[in-house]
C-alpha cells in the first residue's frame, strides 16, 4: 500500500514536471532559454517516472528491478550534450538572443568557426 | 555519471585495459539482465572483458579518478543540486508574471583534462537554470547560458568553486 | 507416334538443307527432297488403316487444366490434305531445284519450304483447335519468309507484308473464333467438338463464333474482300506460287471449312456468308483473270476463283455438296499446281511473263505446250479432264439448292456460276492460245527452248494426273475422295456417280453455254480489257491497304506521343490512379465490406499518437520543400509508428522502427548535404489540385481496405508458431523464432537483399570517385568534433554494444535479436563516425567491411548447411540444453549461430552504406568547408 | 490512488507531446524544432515508462532505452547538421 | 457499428500515411519521392501488421501466465520489410545522390524536367 503510494507521488512528481518541461519549451521566449526545458525540468520529469517505474516492479511485483535506472543514467549522460550541441547550432545560426552578452569578450559567441 | 561513480570504488586490478570501465560494464550487465544470478555474472564478466579489449583502440587516454573520497562527496550534492535545479526552472516556467533575465556568461577553465571538462559541462547543463553552450577557444573558457542571473559574477563563482574545484581533485593529480 | 514424326520431320529436317547447301546445290535439294520423301512414306505407312476407316491418332497432354494437348489425328480429310501436302511438295521440291538460279541462297529456300511443310502438315493433322491454330499461324510466317524470298525485290517484301498482315489477321480473329467454340463445345478437342454439332448451333454465341472463323479461313483462301493480298503474293518464286497460293496454304481456308463442316454447317446463316462470299469470289475473280495480262497474275485469280467455288460447295451445306467441294479441292490441286508451274517455265525459258509479249512459243517449246493445255483444259472444265467432273457436279449441285439469296429468283446462283465458268473458259484459251500458237514473239529477252527434264516432271505428272482423274475418276481418286467424304461430314457420304455423261441435263446445258460464251468472251476480251484499263479501273487493292497501313501507324504514333511525355512524374501518377481505381471499385460495387470487428476500445493516448501520426503525415507532404524540416516531421511519423507497435503488442517492430528510423535520418541527412536545402516551388496549381486528388483517393481507398480487414474476421495459421516456438524452435520470442527458424529461408534471403543493396551502394559511390585514404581532422578540432560529444560518445560506445548484446542474447526468448542488435551496434559505430570523424574511428575499426558481410552471410548460409550435414533441410532449427557449473543450464541453438549472421551482415551493410556517403562529401568539397556557410 | 496517478500521467504526458508538436511546427527555427523533436522523444520514455506500469509488464523496457539511445542519436546527427552540413567528416 | 475503436485509429492512420506518400512520391525532386517512399513503406507495414488484427497490451513471447498472443507471423514479417524497406531508401538515395552528381539536377525527370 506504501508502495503503492509512493509510486503514485512519483507519477504525479515525473508527468508534472514532464509537463512544465514541454510547457517550457512552448512558452519561453527565445530559443536558448527554451532550451532549458528539456534538459532539466524533462530529465527530472522522466527520472521521476523511471523511479516510479523501479519502485513498483520492485516492491508491488516479484523481485529487485532496476534496470530503468539505465535509462535514467543514459539521459542524464546525454541530454546535456544534446543540449550543448544545439545550442552551438544555434549560436553558429545566428539565432536570436534575448539574452544579455557575456561581460568580457572571450571569443564568445562563436564567431565564423575558423577551421 | 552516476554509473563511473559507482565503479570508482570498486577500481582495483590493473590487467585489464580499462578495469573502471570493465566493472562498470559487469554492473551496467546486471541492471539490464535485472538478475544476479550466477550465470549472468560470469556472461557479463564476459563481456566486461572482451568490449573493452574490442574497443580499447577508441580509449586513446583513459580516465584517471585519484580522489575516491572527493568523488563520494560530490555526487549527492550534485544529485541535491539537480532536484534544486528542476524545481526552480519548472516555477520560472509556470511564474508567468515574473520577467525572465538570460544571460551569457563565460567560465574561465583551470581545469584540462577532457574527462573533467565534459563532466563540468554535464553538471552545469543538470544544475541551476544553466546550460554549457561552448567551448572557447584552447578550451580556457565555457560559455554558459543561464536563465535568470542577476550577478553574472556571483554565477561564474559558484560554478568554479562548487563544481570545478572537486573535479579538478578527482580527474587531476 | 508416326503422326506426330510426320509433323516435326520437316520441322527438323528443315535444318538439313540449310547445312548441306555448302557440299552444292544438288545436295541441298536431295536432303529437302529425301526430309519429304521420309514423311511421305509415314503417311503412306498409315494409308491401310486410313482407307480401312480408321483414325490413327497422337495424343500428349500438355495443359490439362486448360484443355491444351498436342494432339493429332489422321482422318481422311487430314489424310487426303497431308498427301497433297507431301506429294505435290515433293514435285516442287524437285522443280525448284532446276526453277532457281545460281544466285539464289537455295539452302534457305528448302529450308524455309520445310518449314512451310510441317506447319501446314501440322495445320490439317491437328486434333485440337489450339494446336491447329498455332500451326495455323505458323503457316502464315512461313509463307511470309517464302513470298518475301528475293529480298531484292520490293514487290517480294511488299506483297509478304500484306500477306502477313491479312493472314495474320484472319488468323487473331479466329483465334477469338476458336476460344469461343472451345467454350461452347467445353473442349477444344477437335473430334469431340466434330460430334456436338447441333449443341454448337443452337448456343446463343454461334452466329459470333461463326463470323470470326470465318474471318480466319476467307482471308486465308483469300474470299472475297480479303483477296487482294494472294495476286500480290504473286512476286513469290513460282515454285511458292505453285506450292503455297494452289495447292497447300490458300487450301487451309477452305480445309477449315471442311474441317469444321459438320459442327457449324447447315444453318442459314451459314449458307448465306459462305455461299455469298464464295459466289462473289467466283464470279469477280473469274472476270478479273481475263484482264490479266502476267500470267501468275491471271493465274492468281483463277485460283481465287476456284477457291470461291470451293467455298460455295461447302456453303451450300449439303453432304452431296461437300463431297464435290472435296474432289474439286484434290483436281484444283493437280491442274493449277501444274499450271504454275508451266508457267514458271514459261518465265525461266523466254524472261516474261506479260501474255502481251508472249506469242507462238509452240514451235519452241511443244512439251511445255502439251502440258500447259492439258491442265488449262482440265482448268477450263473440257471433257474427259478432272475439272469437268467436278466443275459437273458443282453445276448440278448450285441447281439443286434448299435456300435462295433471294426469294423468287432461284436461278441467280446458277446463273452466277455460269457466268463464272464462262470466264474460266475465257482466260483459259487466253493461258494457252495467246501464248503458243499465233505468230512466233520476236523481242523475247531469252531464246526459248523446252526446260530440263528435272523441271518437266513435275508438271507432266500432274497433267497425267489430271488426265487419269478425267478417263477414270473411280479407280484413282475413288477411294480417297470416299475416305475423305465421310471424314469431312462425319457420315458415310450419300450416293454420288464419278461418271463422264450423266445424260443430257441442266448441267450439261450449262456447261454448254459457258463454253460457248466463254469462246465469244475471249474473241471480244480487248473490248472487256480496254474497259477497265481505261473509263473505270479495278480499285487499286495495294493503295488501299497501304493507305490504312499508314493511317494505322500514325494513328498508334499519335496515341503513343500523347501518353508518352517521357515525364516519369506522369507515369506515376497515371500508375496511382489505376490502382486507385482497381483498389476502389470493390468497394463500389460493394463486394467488399466492413464486418463487425473485435472494436478494441480507445484510450486517450492512443488518441494523442494518432493524431500526432495523422498530423505529422500531412505535414510532411505539406513541408516536404523545406527539406530539413521535412525531415523532422518524417522522424516523428517513426516514432509515433513505434509507439503505436509498443502499444499493439509488437515490441520487436518498435525497436526495429526505432534504430530503423534514426538510420534513415542520418542517412538523408548526409544525402541532404550534398543536394539544395529548399526544394523550389514549380509545381502548378493544377499539378498540385491533381496529386492532392489521387492522394486524398490513395488514402481513402487504404483507409477503407485497412478497415474491411481490420473489422472482418481473421484465420491466421500463427496458431501452429504458437503452439511450436518452444517446443520446436527453443526460443519463447515467437517472433524471433519465426524469423531465424520457422521462416529462415525468408530471412536468410532479406539479409542478403541488405548486403547487395550495402554493396551496391558502395559500387555507386565509388564511381564517384571517393578517395580510399582522406585527412584525418585533429581530435581538438572543436568545431568539427565538439569535445563534449566525443568524449560521451567513447563512453557510450562499450554500453551501446553491450546493450546490443543483451538484445541480440535475449532475442530468441524476448523481444530483441540479430536484426535489432545488428541496428543497435551500427548506430553505436556511427555516432563514433559523427563524433570523432572518418579518419579518426576508421583508424581504430574494423576496415574492411565487405569482408564482415560476407562473413554474415556466409556464417548463416553455413547453419543452413549444417542442417544439411545432419540430413536435415536447408536452414533445419537445431537447439538443446546444457548444463555447466556456476552457470547453470543454459541453451545451444544453431538459430543462435544464425542470429550471428543476420547480425554482422546488418551491421556491416549498413556502415557500409553510411560511412561510403560520408566520404563522398569529403571527396566532393574541395574547399575544406564548403558546407561553413550553409546548413 | 494509483489509477488516479496514472491517468493524470497519460493526461499530462499527452499534454505534453501535443506542446511539442506545437513548438515543432511553430519553429520558428530549425533549432527549434530539433529541441522539440527531442523533447518529444524523452517524453515518449516517460509514456512507455507509464504504460509498462499500467499492464504491470516491463516489456517496454528495451523500447524505452532504444529510445534513449536513438533519441539521442537523432538530435546529435541533426544539430551536427545545422552546425556543420555534413554529419560525418 | 462503433467507429470510435482502435481499428478505425490504425485505418485512418494507415490511410493518411498512404495519402501523404503518394503526394510525395509525385512531386518533382527526388528528395520529395523519397520521403514519400518512406511513408508509403510505413503504411504498407502498417497495413500488414494489421492483417493480424489489434491486441493490446500483450506480446507474442510464450509464458506461461499469458492468456493470449497476438499474431506473431505479421510481425515476423513486418520485421523483415521493415529492414528491407530501409535496404531501399538507402539504395534510392544514394541513386538519387549519383543522378544529381551526373545530371546536375534532383529533377525526377533529368535535365529539362522542370519543363514538363
Amino acid at each position: 500500500m506504501i508502495g503503492e503510494l509512493v509510486v503514485s507521488l512519483f507519477i504525479l512528481v515525473g508527468a508534472t514536471f514532464a509537463l512544465i518541461g514541454s510547457i517550457g519549451l512552448v512558452r519561453l521566449p527565445d530559443f536558448y532559454t527554451r532550451l532549458h526545458g528539456p534538459t532539466k525540468a524533462t530529465t527530472l520529469g522522466v527520472g521521476a517516472l523511471l523511479l516510479a517505474s523501479v519502485i513498483y516492479f520492485s516492491a508491488l511485483r516479484e523481485g529487485l528491478s532496476l534496470h530503468e535506472a539505465l535509462i535514467t543514467l543514459f539521459l542524464f549522460m546525454t541530454a546535456p550534450v544534446s543540449a550543448h550541441l544545439l545550442v552551438r547550432a544555434g549560436l553558429h545560426h545566428r539565432v536570436e538572443s534575448r539574452s544579455r552578452a557575456p561581460a568580457e569578450d572571450h571569443g564568445h559567441p562563436d564567431p565564423e568557426a575558423p577551421i | 555519471m552516476s554509473g563511473r561513480a559507482e565503479a570508482s570504488t570498486k577500481s582495483g586490478f590493473k590487467l585489464f585495459p580499462h578495469p573502471v570501465l570493465t566493472v562498470v560494464l559487469v554492473i551496467v550487465w546486471l541492471l539490464l539482465v535485472n538478475s544476479i544470478h550466477p550465470r549472468m555474472i560470469v556472461l557479463g564478466l564476459g563481456f566486461g572483458i572482451a568490449i573493452p579489449l574490442f574497443t580499447r583502440r577508441f580509449w586513446p587516454d583513459h580516465p584517471r579518478i585519484c580522489r575516491v573520497g572527493v568523488l563520494v562527496r560530490f555526487v549527492p550534492v550534485f544529485i541535491w543540486d539537480v532536484v534544486i535545479a528542476n524545481l526552480q526552472v519548472a516555477w520560472l516556467i509556470v511564474n508567468f508574471r515574473r520577467e525572465l533575465r538570460p544571460t551569457w556568461v563565460v567560465v574561465p577553465l583551470d581545469i584540462t583534462d577532457p574527462y573533467a571538462i565534459t563532466t563540468l559541462a554535464n553538471v552545469i547543463s543538470l544544475t541551476p537554470g544553466t546550460v554549457s553552450s561552448e567551448l572557447g577557444p584552447g578550451r580556457r573558457t565555457l560559455l554558459v547560458h543561464s536563465m535568470d542571473v542577476d550577478d553574472p559574477q556571483a554565477l561564474v563563482d559558484r560554478i568554479k568553486r562548487r563544481y570545478e574545484a572537486p573535479l579538478k581533485e578527482i580527474f587531476e593529480c | 507416334m508416326t503422326l506426330l514424326l510426320i509433323v516435326l520431320l520437316p520441322l527438323v529436317g528443315a535444318l538439313l538443307p540449310a547445312w548441306f547447301i555448302r557440299w552444292g546445290r544438288n545436295q541441298s535439294a536431295l536432303a529437302a527432297g529425301v526430309v519429304t520423301g521420309t514423311a511421305f512414306a509415314l503417311l503412306l505407312s498409315l494409308s491401310s488403316s486410313v482407307f480401312a476407316g480408321e483414325v490413327p491418332r497422337a495424343d500428349w497432354t500438355w495443359m490439362s487444366s486448360i484443355g491444351l494437348s498436342l494432339a493429332f489425328m489422321a482422318d481422311g480429310l487430314g489424310y487426303l490434305f497431308a498427301f497433297l501436302i507431301l506429294g505435290i511438295g515433293l514435285l516442287v521440291v524437285l522443280y525448284a531445284r532446276y526453277y532457281l538460279s545460281e544466285k539464289d541462297p537455295m539452302g534457305r529456300f528448302y529450308a524455309y519450304l520445310l518449314l512451310f511443310m510441317g506447319a501446314m502438315l501440322g495445320v490439317v493433322l491437328a486434333d485440337n483447335l489450339i494446336v491447329l491454330l498455332v500451326f495455323w499461324e505458323l503457316t502464315s510466317l512461313t509463307s511470309f519468309l517464302l513470298i518475301g524470298y528475293w529480298k531484292h525485290l520490293p514487290e517480294g517484301r511488299q506483297g509478304a507484308r500484306m500477306a502477313l498482315v491479312v493472314t495474320g489477321g484472319g488468323g487473331l480473329a479466329m483465334l477469338a473464333g476458336f476460344i469461343l467454340l472451345g467454350n461452347i463445345a467445353g473442349t477444344y478437342q477437335l473430334s469431340e467438338i466434330l460430334q456436338m454439332g447441333e449443341v454448337i448451333q443452337a448456343h446463343d454465341l454461334y452466329a459470333p463464333m461463326l463470323v470470326l472463323v470465318l474471318i480466319g479461313a476467307f482471308t486465308k483462301s483469300a474470299q472475297f474482300p480479303f483477296h487482294f493480298w494472294l495476286p500480290h503474293a504473286m512476286a513469290a518464286p513460282t515454285p511458292v506460287s505453285a506450292y503455297l497460293h494452289s495447292a497447300t496454304m490458300v487450301k487451309a481456308g477452305v480445309f477449315l471449312l471442311a474441317r469444321l463442316f459438320p459442327a457449324l454447317s447447315g444453318t442459314e446463316l451459314w449458307f448465306f456468308l459462305v455461299t455469298g462470299a464464295g459466289a462473289a469470289t467466283l464470279l469477280f475473280a473469274a472476270y478479273v483473270a481475263l484482264t490479266k495480262h502476267d500470267l501468275k497474275g491471271l493465274l492468281a485469280y483463277s485460283t481465287v476463283s476456284h477457291l470461291g467455288m470451293i467455298t460455295v460447295l461447302f456453303g451450300i451445306g449439303t453432304a452431296a455438296a461437300a463431297v464435290v467441294g472435296i474432289f474439286h479441292i484434290m483436281n484444283h490441286a493437280a491442274f493449277k499446281a501444274s499450271l504454275f508451274m508451266n508457267a514458271g517455265i514459261v518465265d525461266h525459258e523466254t524472261g516474261t511473263r506479260d501474255i502481251r509479249r508472249l506469242s507462238g512459243l509452240w514451235a519452241a517449246m511443244p512439251i511445255t505446250g502439251v502440258l500447259a493445255i492439258i491442265a488449262a483444259a482440265a482448268m477450263a472444265g473440257v471433257p474427259l479432264f478432272n475439272g469437268f467432273l467436278s466443275k459437273e457436279m458443282f453445276f448440278e449441285q448450285a441447281w439443286a439448292l434448299e435456300y435462295q439469296f433471294v426469294e423468287g429468283v432461284p436461278w441467280l446462283l446458277p446463273a452466277i456460276v455460269t457466268l463464272a465458268a464462262l470466264f474460266s473458259v475465257a482466260y483459259s484459251i487466253r493461258l494457252v492460245w495467246s501464248v503458243f500458237f499465233g505468230p512466233q514473239a520476236e523481242d523475247l529477252p531469252k531464246p526459248p527452248h523446252d526446260p530440263p527434264f528435272g523441271m518437266l516432271l513435275p508438271v507432266g505428272i500432274l497433267a497425267a494426273l489430271c488426265i487419269v482423274v478425267g478417263i477414270v475418276p473411280v479407280l484413282v481418286a475413288g477411294p480417297m475422295l470416299a475416305v475423305a467424304a465421310t471424314a469431312t461430314i462425319g457420315i458415310a457420304p450419300p450416293e454420288y456417280s464419278l461418271t463422264l455423261w450423266h445424260g443430257f441435263n441442266i448441267p450439261l446445258l450449262m456447261t454448254a453455254l459457258a463454253f460457248v460464251g466463254g469462246i465469244v468472251a475471249y474473241w471480244k476480251r480487248w473490248a472487256i480489257i480496254g474497259l477497265h484499263e481505261g473509263p473505270l479501273p479495278f480499285p487499286e487493292a495495294k493503295r488501299i491497304f497501304d493507305g490504312t497501313i499508314d493511317r494505322l501507324a500514325a494513328f498508334s504514333h499519335g496515341t503513343t506521343a500523347a501518353l508518352e511525355n517521357g515525364s516519369l512524374q506522369r507515369y506515376l501518377a497515371l500508375l496511382v490512379g489505376a490502382a486507385v481505381v482497381a483498389m476502389g471499385w470493390p468497394f463500389l460495387t460493394g463486394s467488399w465490406s466492413a464486418g463487425p470487428g473485435p472494436g478494441t476500445p480507445l484510450d486517450g493516448m492512443s488518441l494523442v499518437v494518432w493524431a500526432i501520426l495523422v498530423g505529422a503525415a500531412v505535414a510532411t507532404a505539406a513541408l516536404h520543400r523545406r527539406r530539413i524540416l521535412a525531415l523532422v516531421v518524417v522522424s516523428v511519423v517513426g516514432l509515433m509508428l513505434a509507439l503505436a507497435f509498443v502499444h499493439l503488442s509488437a515490441p520487436d517492430l518498435a525497436l526495429t522502427q526505432l534504430s530503423v528510423e534514426v538510420v534513415t535520418v542520418v542517412l538523408l541527412l548526409l544525402a541532404l548535404h550534398l543536394l539544395p536545402k529548399e526544394g523550389p516551388s514549380e509545381d502548378s496549381i493544377g499539378r498540385k489540385a491533381r496529386d492532392v486528388g489521387l492522394a486524398v483517393a490513395a488514402g481513402c481507398a487504404v483507409t477503407a481496405m485497412a478497415w474491411v480487414i481490420l473489422t472482418n474476421p481473421v484465420d491466421t495459421i500463427s496458431g501452429f508458431h504458437l503452439a511450436e516456438s518452444y517446443p520446436g524452435g527453443g526460443g519463447t520470442n515467437v517472433v524471433n523464432v519465426i524469423l531465424v527458424d520457422f521462416r529462415g529461408f525468408d530471412t536468410f534471403g532479406e539479409i542478403i537483399v541488405l548486403a547487395i543493396a550495402g554493396l551496391g551502394i558502395y559500387a555507386m559511390i565509388d564511381a564517384l570517385g571517393v578517395p580510399d585514404r582522406w585527412k584525418i581532422g585533429s581530435p581538438d578540432d572543436e568545431v568539427r568534433y565538439p569535445l563534449l560529444l566525443t568524449v560521451i560518445t567513447r563512453l557510450l560506445l562499450p554500453l551501446a554494444l553491450l546493450v546490443s548484446m543483451y538484445l541480440f542474447l535475449r532475442g530468441h526468448n524476448q523481444p530483441g535479436g540479430g536484426f535489432i542488435a545488428g541496428l543497435v551496434t551500427a548506430v553505436a559505430l556511427i555516432l563514433q563516425y559523427v563524433a570523432s570523424g572518418i579518419g579518426w574511428t576508421t583508424d581504430r575499426f574494423v576496415r574492411d567491411y565487405h569482408g564482415a558481410i560476407a562473413l554474415g552471410v556466409l556464417a548463416a548460409g553455413a547453419t543452413g548447411l549444417g542442417a544439411w550435414l545432419f540430413g536435415y533441410p536447408f536452414l533445419t532449427g537445431w537447439f538443446d540444453y546444457f548444463e555447466l557449473p556456476i552457470i547453470g543450464e543454459f541453451e545451444l541453438a544453431s538459430a543462435v549461430l544464425f542470429d550471428i549472421g543476420v547480425y554482422l551482415t546488418v551491421v556491416a551493410g549498413v556502415l557500409l552504406m553510411l560511412v561510403n556517403m560520408g566520404k563522398i562529401r569529403n571527396a566532393s568539397a574541395a574547399a575544406p568547408d564548403a558546407a561553413d556557410g550553409e546548413g | 490512488m494509483l489509477t488516479f496517478a496514472l491517468t493524470f500521467g497519460f493526461t499530462a504526458m499527452g499534454l505534453a507531446m501535443l506542446l511539442n508538436i506545437v513548438r515543432l511546427v511553430k519553429g520558428p527555427d530549425t533549432v527549434d524544432r530539433v529541441t522539440a523533436l527531442d523533447t518529444l522523444y524523452i517524453n515518449t520514455i516517460a509514456v512507455l515508462m507509464l504504460v509498462g506500469i499500467r499492464i504491470g509488464s516491463d516489456i517496454f523496457f528495451e523500447a524505452a532505452l532504444l529510445i534513449a539511445m536513438m533519441g539521442f542519436v537523432g538530435t546529435v546527427a541533426l544539430a551536427k547538421h545545422i552546425r556543420r552540413g555534413s554529419i560525418i567528416e | 457499428m462503433d467507429f470510435l475503436v482502435m481499428e478505425m485509429l490504425v485505418a485512418t492512420g494507415v490511410g493518411a500515411m498512404a495519402g501523404a506518400g503518394v503526394y510525395l512520391v509525385l512531386r518533382a525532386r527526388t528528395y520529395s519521392v523519397i520521403l514519400g517512399l518512406a511513408l508509403l513503406g510505413y503504411a504498407a507495414n502498417t497495413f500488414l501488421f494489421a492483417s493480424g488484427r489489434l491486441s493490446v497490451g500483450l506480446a507474442p513471447v510464450i509464458s506461461d501466465d499469458a492468456l493470449a498472443y497476438p499474431d506473431p507471423l505479421p510481425q515476423a514479417l513486418v520485421l523483415t520489410a521493415i529492414v528491407i524497406g530501409f535496404a531501399m531508401i538507402a539504395f534510392a538515395v544514394v541513386l538519387m545522390l549519383r543522378a544529381h552528381a551526373d545530371l546536375g539536377t534532383d529533377h525526377v525527370d533529368g535535365p529539362g524536367g522542370a519543363g514538363r
